[in-house]
């Protein structure tokens, strides 16, 4: 099943999850991403998911995202993102595909103001396949990780079971404790096949038991392979 | 060189001042003016007063310190490479070398909390990475004024923003922070920040300018005006206002700093560098001279092709800048071409600036004119040493303050409530990645020791970062040994063994005859437990001239003791105690009160602490080994500061447990204060699965005391003796104290 | 000679702003209390040398602040320019 | 009625500007050649009620610029007052 699957892992100056979000796929998917330099056009055909990992893309500047969101090998990857390619951006990723809006809304500073590292409990309701909310506990660390869209937005994001991933915990407005999100929303998707999802939480830092967790690969199976099962067998660990 | 006429140097001067001006604008005294001219035979420059007054200041010469420091213990079989390089490297097997250095970033922290801490993790990175490491983890140890000083809160949010803003940035987990507030802190906070890296073991680079005819590259970021002179204003006490001594401040830039992280080691990969050295304090100085010394030549360099953010900035900005982000590099001519090629590829400068002689000579050019002409050995070996006065008696040990010491534990828990050094760190080490590069085995606030996995290995390290200012100021000595006792225990609850030290030595002024005896007896009492426990001291950093208007800081030595763990999958966490598992307590029971939390501020002056013997940490630290790995123990907290009482608490808010006890086995009724509270031996509570006490008891036997105290269990904190219930407390109200005030207070401010 | 563009970046009304809310609380607290709102907003300041063509400057300089410079989702911008 | 004041918050000159060197490089490669230099600063924007006193505000306003919405180490302010 992983054989025809080669991701492509797209690295900005100061991209700095990449290297463990290879890790977890080599390790735990047998999988052989490659790495790919900002300034590239093109990337190859044999490609079938491209990820934005996390970091501070140029250093967090004027906007979180907003400059790398105009690199070189964003046409590429808004070109075939539009035409069904899975593509997945993990925290500064997600804020990478906001800016290139590829998703909609956008990230904003923290409503405390604070950069914040913890686990939190969330609510899965799948991306390339939707099912039955499940419970699962997954790592943020972002300063920028604030959700917010006009409320058409949100609610067309409702209808169309565009919101993949919510925080638990809710102030009284409905936004999350953690980072003040909108509705709570940690995650979304979209795309002509619910192919583009943003995360602000690191699936691949929950990747086996041997780490914090193994809830992110839930995520991280949906994303590869369009299904959410109990794919033990497939994984190594 | 000498008949050169000094008329075509001191043209450059600036005429309106005199030479002793300059001397004293250069920081240096008068009798070191004397000096250089005696040493030069000539009058120096003025770009090269000020190169001498850096390379001499205490920051950058260690004038007062080194002959002290030449005691530590710096060698072993597994030392690689020890103090003297950028960061000391220790041999880790496998082919594989860990590298790791602490460093204090005190004074630019105070002027501007923010940019001041987060240079200082730049500084820190850059000297690992130097050394073609690649840098996994990062720590650091804070001290902030008393709570209730205006600025703190300011200051306490500007340094731990600043630290996030780099580290996150960078991408390295910041896995631990120690913090402390104090009232000798007020006019001088603390920032001191560590980190390790890994590196093949044949691919350590080395500060080493050989080579003549190579060719010297400058990497990164542009020069600009920044902190010049800033090691020159490092070596200073802060007087009325610290507003009157501030350069341009520096401004640090992770993204630039990542982006010179991938171009060095990708460089150092290709084997395409001679020798390296980041530019630290006095920037581009210190590193053409420490570099041609090392290797014992000289270097040509022009200044007009070092990239500059001003133009307009002179030969002496030029060499005296501290702008950030810059390396220092020296290669084969043939290999000047891919290097551009490499830092371009980043999106940084890389600049020709000159060449390697045989001569010895540090020559500068700068727009057609030569301002400097120097050995870069006659500067450096001549550099002055002092040796500063102290008092070399050191206070007689062992004085009981048992009797006319009283405490009872509601008074101690009500204090401890008051006292924010005692607090759960994670409104601090929340804002710091931790989880980052996926190694972090045990990360902050979980354990006393945290464990990382070292990349691309099956082993991993455990790291304690200790300081005791108050305990260091009744008895230096003592206090410093203490430390490295403590440290060497903590690592051994996640079964690592030590390996390495490095430390930084915060103090006031060395001029200062009782700060210069406590630097002298903490530095003797560092090289008695560390050789005692043969472990290497392999880096470090001293930061001296810490005071305001003349009161000094307290003596904070700040131990780093990195440990090996061959089997990073035994390990113990405060979490992982569970229901009704036995609380156990391993060693001595203490005999009095000296350097007790509860009570130090209370103490007659003239007391001492009771030695701690080296041979039997030893013996714990080797059964905590033992115990952990074979996986007996779940769950540790050495006993320190705030003594057994508040290693209770930890265990108790780690695991969400109550906890019953009866202390009648340890210690009679009257006592029960003294076993509570006392921090004079060395203890470890544990906590373990009640069948396998009878394990750990053997591995103890005519070794090392152990006794099991009660267990974990249910909502309440009950002490008791012989049944009869002393103290008690719902467990919540014990751990909400413990837990948030550090929040609520800087939020109420 | 040289020339100055000032490009200023504000929040909109509706989005929370932070470091506005801090900011407010803090001003009311040193005894500004008849304040109603504080927005914190950024500044691009861009300078040009002297050769270049200003009106060629000034609609490069409007595209790119709508598309980069600004996130049109949460922000407006406005530009004043400004001969030395 | 209400009363606006803007203050104006800037990076002084010797001082590094990070993000205005990454931006004046995205800048430049978008086709903005001739820009010599980009400065990115803070704009607080701060509204009061009809009912206050306007010189009393802007001296309390200058106090606070100085030691709170700057920071007077690494930046400068201006003042801009504006009625509406
Ligand atoms: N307290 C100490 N213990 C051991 N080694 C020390 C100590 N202080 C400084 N050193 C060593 O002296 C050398 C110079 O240190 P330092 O001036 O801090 O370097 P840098 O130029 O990186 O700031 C380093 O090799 C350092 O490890
Ligand atoms: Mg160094």
């Amino acid at each position: 099943m992983t054989e025809n699957i080669r991701p492509a892992i797209i690295v900005f100056p100061a991209s700095n999850c990449e290297k463990d979000m290879a890790q977890v796929l080599q390790e735990v998917f047998s999988l052989s991403p490659i790495l790919v330099w900002h300034t590239e056009t093109h990337l190859s055909n044999d490609i079938t998911h491209v990820i934005l990992p996390g970091g501070f893309s140029f250093g967090d500047y004027l906007r979180a995202g907003a400059l790398a969101a105009h690199s070189p090998i964003m046409a590429e990857v808004k070109r075939l993102a539009r035409f069904g390619l899975p593509t997945l951006g993990v925290c500064n990723g997600f804020q990478i595909l906001c800016e290139a809006k590829l998703l909609p809304g956008v990230l904003l500073r923290n409503h405390h103001d604070r950069f914040v590292c913890t686990v939190s409990r969330m609510t899965w309701f799948g991306a390339r396949q939707t099912h039955v909310p499940q419970t699962i506990h997954l790592p943020i660390a972002h300063r920028d990780g604030r959700f917010y869209a006009g409320d058409a937005t949100i609610d067309r994001l409702r209808e169309e079971d565009g919101i993949a991933l919510v925080y638990d915990d809710a102030d009284e407005n409905g936004d999350a404790l953690v980072n003040g999100a909108k509705a709570c929303i940690a995650g979304i998707v979209g795309g002509p096949k619910r192919n583009i999802l943003g995360l602000m939480p690191h699936p691949e830092r929950m990747a086996s038991e041997h780490m914090l967790g193994s809830d992110g690969l839930r995520i991280l199976k949906d994303f590869l392979f369009g299904q959410d099962d109990e794919r033990q067998n497939d994984c190594k660990l | 060189m000498k008949d050169k006429t000094i008329a075509s140097f001191s043209t450059l001067s600036d005429l309106s001042l005199t030479h002793e001006q300059h001397a004293h604008e250069a920081g240096l005294s008068l009798e070191e003016y004397d000096r250089i001219k005696r040493l030069l035979g000539r009058v120096p420059s003025k770009v090269e007063l000020g190169i001498i007054g850096a390379m001499w200041s205490e920051h950058c010469s260690y004038k007062s310190s080194r002959a002290h420091l030449s005691k530590l213990p710096v060698s072993g079989p597994q030392v690689l490479v020890g103090p003297g390089e950028n960061a000391g490297a220790i041999d880790i097997g496998d082919g594989l070398a860990i590298v790791f250095k602490i460093e204090s970033h005190n004074h630019p922290s105070f002027i501007e909390p923010f940019q001041g801490a987060a240079t200082g993790v730049g500084g820190i990175l850059r000297d690992i990475f130097t050394m073609g490491a690649r840098p996994f983890a990062l720590a650091n140890l804070l001290r902030f004024g008393k709570p209730s000083q205006k600025r703190v809160p300011f200051l306490l949010n500007g340094v731990v923003g600043g630290i996030a803003s780099y580290g996150n940035c960078f991408g390295v987990p910041t896995v631990m922070s120690n913090v402390d507030f104090h009232e000798s802190y007020d006019g001088n906070n603390l920032v001191n920040a560590f980190a390790i890296g890994v590196v093949q073991k044949e691919d350590i680079f080395f500060g080493r300018a050989s080579g003549v005819k190579n060719r010297v590259l400058y990497v990164g970021a542009k020069t600009g005006r920044d902190g010049i002179m800033g090691a020159v204003m490092a070596s200073d006490t802060f007087m009325e206002d610290a507003k009157s001594k501030r350069p341009t401040v520096q401004v640090g830039d992770p993204f630039i700093e990542k982006l010179l992280l991938e171009a060095c080691l990708l460089a150092f990969k290709e084997k395409l560098v001679v020798g390296v050295q980041d530019m630290g304090a006095a920037g581009l100085t210190c590193s053409i001279f420490e570099m041609a010394n090392r290797a014992s030549t000289g270097l040509a360099i022009n200044l007009d092709h070092v990239p500059l953010r001003d133009e307009t900035m002179t030969a002496y900005d030029i060499m005296l800048s501290e702008s950030q982000e810059r390396m220092l590099m020296v290669v084969a001519p043939k290999d000047v071409a891919r290097l551009k090629q490499i830092f371009e590829h980043f999106g940084l400068d890389c600049a020709d600036i000159g060449h390697v002689s045989g001569d010895g000579i540090v020559r500068i050019h700068h727009k057609g004119h030569d301002v400097v002409e120097l050995s870069a050995t006659l500067i450096i070996e001549n550099a002055p040493r002092y040796r500063r006065s102290y008092i070399s008696e050191i206070p007689a040990l062992r004085q009981s303050i048992k009797d006319g010491v009283n405490v009872d534990v509601a008074t101690a828990v009500e204090s401890f409530k008051n006292d924010l050094g005692q607090k759960d760190l994670t409104y601090i080490t929340s804002q710091f990645d931790h989880h980052i590069g996926l190694a972090t085995i045990v990360g902050p606030n979980v354990a006393d020791a945290v464990l990382i996995k070292v990349p691309n290995s099956r082993k991993a390290v455990a790291l304690s970062l200790v300081s005791h200012g108050k305990l260091c100021k009744i008895h230096a000595m003592e206090g410093a040994r203490r430390l490295i006792f403590q440290a060497a225990l903590e690592v051994s609850t996640q079964g690592a063994e030590p390996v390495g030290i490095t430390n930084c030595l915060n103090f006031g002024s060395p001029e200062n005859v009782p700060v210069m005896t406590d630097l002298k007896h903490a530095i003797d009492g560092m090289a008695q437990a560390a050789t005692s426990l043969s472990v290497p001291v392999v880096s470090g950093n001293v930061s001296l001239y810490n005071e305001t208007k003349g009161q000094p800081i307290l003596p904070t030595l700040a131990i780093c003791l990195v440990g090996l763990a061959d089997t990073p999958s035994c390990y113990t966490k405060f979490s992982r105690a569970k229901e009704n598992h036995r609380l156990v307590l391993l060693g001595e029971l203490p005999d009095d009160y000296t350097g007790a939390e509860a009570v130090i501020d209370e103490l007659p002056s003239g007391m001492s602490p009771k030695p701690w013997d080296g041979d039997f940490i030893l013996c714990m630290a080797a059964i905590l080994r033992r115990g952990v790995l074979d996986d007996l123990i779940d769950c540790a907290s050495v006993v320190g500061r705030g003594g057994l009482l508040l290693s209770l608490i930890k265990i108790m808010a780690g695991s969400g447990l109550g906890a019953d006890l009866d202390l009648a086995s340890i210690c009679p009724r009257d006592e029960l204060s003294l076993a509570l509270l006392s921090e004079d031996a060395p203890r470890v509570l544990l906590a373990m699965s009640e069948d396998k006490f009878a394990a750990l008891a053997k591995l103890c036997e005519n070794l090392v005391p152990i006794n099991a105290l009660g267990r974990l269990h249910g909502d309440e904190f009950a002490i008791k003796h012989q049944g009869q219930i002393i103290f008690s407390e719902q467990k919540n109200v014990l751990i909400a104290n413990f837990a948030t005030s550090l929040e609520e207070y800087l939020a109420s401010h | 000679m040289s020339k100055k563009t000032r490009v200023v970046v504000t929040v909109k009304k509706d989005v929370l702003d932070p470091a506005g809310v801090a900011i407010k609380k803090e001003l009311v607290r040193q005894g500004l209390v008849d304040i109603a709102d504080v927005r914190v907003g950024k500044v691009i300041d861009i300078t040009f040398r002297h050769n270049g063509d200003p009106q060629k400057h000034l609609s490069l300089i409007k595209a790119v602040s709508h598309n980069l410079l600004s996130n049109p989702v949460v922000e407006d911008f406005a530009l004043i320019s400004d001969d030395e």
